[in-house]
């Protein structure tokens, strides 16, 4: 088995983001949230119309603009210069809000601290004293959305895994996140617990679990 | 690719059951369906919940959806006018029930039915018969009445101009209940004046994003009669 | 006394009008109410800028099209073609109403079948059980309008007065109305009750009393 | 005759005094009334409240705000950003209080105020710490939180154009919280890039009618840097 661990490659953040893109289906509406989940907007498929929100009042929203192009009156949740689709609109953040509370959003990719076994997410505030708390839209997110999918790295700097019986950082949202992807794989989140969807080759259930510390079934 | 576009308003209405429950715009006839309401009325689902400012003028719209015997229960703010005789008449003979809702009340319990708000204290109405049985509560040295979402199987609603994504722009005082309406329902179909090509309507002046459309059909010009 | 009540003519519904148009202050937010106070518009002072509001989502309300004006879908509270003044604007029912709850218009005026010493209006039902209820706007008029106006004769077809110590008719609005405009003269609402304001040429105070059977002070 | 046109950003604001609560628009750069934030930093309340969405950026506008020492509270979602080195070193300091409100939930606050709802049941962040010790609810198989409304003696917003009745139209994701804000102030105050003739803006177009703001300032055009 370290034999496997050893010969196993995690998936690179751009090949989780490419495999998060593919399962989107055409004519969804995502928001991707900041962070990591903004490289998931590099690997949409061309032959899929797949419309993106922005909290602050986009649907619609396209790829970074050229430099000669950029306006900040046209920016993105991250406060970043980006551009309209043709079919894009504008509007004010309390019918943005009103979308994402009111479940018309199909998809909101997150980053995460941990995400616990029952779909609990916390990826808003550590326990760190001195930290300064920050919450913007993850909330609304995590509880609008019709499907919250994570995007994350299995374990922490520490070696920590972020996949968790039950969070210990400040939660986000109860119940919430339906699908995990990892570097270590795609695990769902289901009324029996994690089910893994698929692995990176070379990775296996076992090797998983025991990484992951805790429970991931076979789907 | 998204394309919300349907070629009749048949094809708009043709998985409406019985029992369902249809928000449909208008105020008197400005911004009323009537393209889509006769197309329900071909149809012909029984029992349904209609949830309107009005319940019907003169002969067509909603008033013809309740001469055909298809409604069981009106939600609206005001029923009584001049030419409601169609409500009227099927009120009193107890084959209609009523839900009198003030119009401001109406409008937010929709919004919060679209927004996701589980619940709202208004004060509009407190103390009033329209409040009776209801939860109060003082806040802030105001008293208030707490009312709940409304939400509907589908919408049915006029717009001007539409596009593919189902964006939409209304005309004049036709808008009213029409943005709220488009946000509450699990299926939205709008009946515009001309459908125009992706990008044609302005973004700044967009008033409901496609995000709150499922199907839209172009009937053509012509405001309300 | 009876010399001077036979003497007294009361002021037609245009001449109420004309009273209400003339205290209504340069760059007032107006509601006009169906029925009676619709009058009001025909004697706005042309030397101020009074925006009507209309429920249904008009600022800045414009008088009647001329008849090859009229368009269906350009209507007021009550159904009727109206037209748009320069500088008036369309909204959703939504911001409509957030506008008259949120006390946003200045002056609100309505009819009423009863007026209550301590404010109380009913204007939306009588206690006829065969007669079908509708509401409209009104209660959110009488709740959220910095003012609200009454316009109505002081006596019913039957002679009964519509100024009472309560009401006996459903209510509308608790406390809501500040002045009452009557064929008989101009009544505040005060918290020492019913205080005359201004009373038809040949009216007296006394008179006043013994008609509205209510007890109306001096000014 | 109206005319809310006024000749400085000075005078918009001449009349803040100390310990005012003031809703300011923006999402980080987007939206932010710069020019009349330094108005208010010349003019030099202090002890004030500020409602945003975000507690600064850089050097410029809220963060200059906080800097001059003039501010006692902040109600934000997302002070903590990587140029809010302002903020960061007056909270660590324990200069300023923070109440940290989810988006979603501050500017259904903010349209509570302006729309004269008195309270709402909201799901955003039930379950989390920012509901700890609010009162909660289940209704119709979920849970919500109950939030109250923000009101302000001030807002201060941007917009793109507007004219002597208040009427305001705004530019891009620049519009964000200022069509609510607009709404829940005593005093709403817009600078504009252009004052345009009474009629130049489209009806239909018109984003905030004028009955929501009190005072505009032209300030010229330029995108937030």
């Amino acid at each position: 088995m370290s034999e496997i661990a050893t010969a196993f490659k995690p998936w690179t953040r751009a090949e989780m983001a490419q495999r998060i893109a593919a399962d989107i289906p055409d004519g969804a509406i995502v928001n991707i949230g900041i962070g990591m989940p903004e490289l998931v907007a590099d690997f949409l498929p061309q032959d899929k119309e797949i419309l993106l929100h922005s909290e602050n009042g986009i649907l619609g929203m396209g790829p970074k603009p050229s430099p000669n192009e950029v306006d900040y009156d046209l920016i993105n949740a991250g406060k970043q210069p980006v551009t309209l689709l043709e079919g894009g609109a504008f509007f004010d953040h309390s019918l943005s809000f009103a979308m994402m509370r009111g479940g018309h959003l199909d998809i909101a990719i997150l980053g995460a601290f941990q995400v616990a076994v029952n779909g609990d997410l916390a990826n808003w505030a550590t326990n760190d004293p001195n930290a300064i708390p920050a919450v913007g839209g993850a909330m609304d997110l995590a509880v609008g959305a019709r499907n919250v999918f994570v995007m994350m790295e299995l374990l922490t700097k520490k070696g920590e895994s972020k996949l968790v019986e039950h969070c210990t950082y400040p939660l986000t949202g109860l119940g919430c996140v339906s699908r995990v992807y990892t570097d270590h794989g795609v695990i769902d989140i289901t009324p029996e617990g994690f089910v893994a969807r698929q692995l990176p080759p070379g990775l296996d259930l076992d090797a998983l679990n025991q990484r992951a510390g805790i429970a991931i079934r076979a789907s | 690719m998204i394309d919300k576009t349907r070629p009749d308003t048949r094809s708009c209405v043709a998985d409406i059951p019985d029992g369902a429950t249809l928000l449909v715009g208008g105020f008197g006839g400005a911004g009323m369906p009537h393209e889509l309401i006769e197309a329900v009325i071909a149809r012909a689902p029984r029992d349904l919940t209609i949830i309107s400012n009005n319940a019907g003028n003169g002969t067509t719209g909603l008033a013809a959806l309740l001469a055909a015997g298809l409604v069981r229960k009106v939600v609206c703010s005001f029923p009584r006018q001049a030419d409601s005789f169609v409500f009227d008449q099927l009120y009193r003979e107890g084959k209609l029930e009523l839900e009198l809702v003030p119009q401001g009340n109406l409008v937010e319990r929709i919004r919060a039915g679209g927004a996701g708000i589980g619940a709202f204290f208004t004060p509009t109405g407190y103390g009033t018969p329209i409040a009776a049985g209801k939860e109060t509560r003082q806040i802030d040295g105001r008293n208030y009445v707490l009312e709940y979402p409304l939400k509907a199987d589908f919408a049915l609603i006029k717009a001007r101009r539409g596009d593919r994504w189902g964006n939409l722009t209304y005309r004049k005082t036709a808008r009213n209940f029409g943005p709220v309406m488009a946000t509450a329902a699990k299926v939205t179909v709008a009946q515009v004046e001309d459908i125009v090509p992706l990008g044609a309507l302005d973004p700044e002046d967009i008033v409901t994003p496609g995000v709150f459309v499922d199907r839209l059909v172009a009937i053509g010009t012509g405001a309300a009669q």
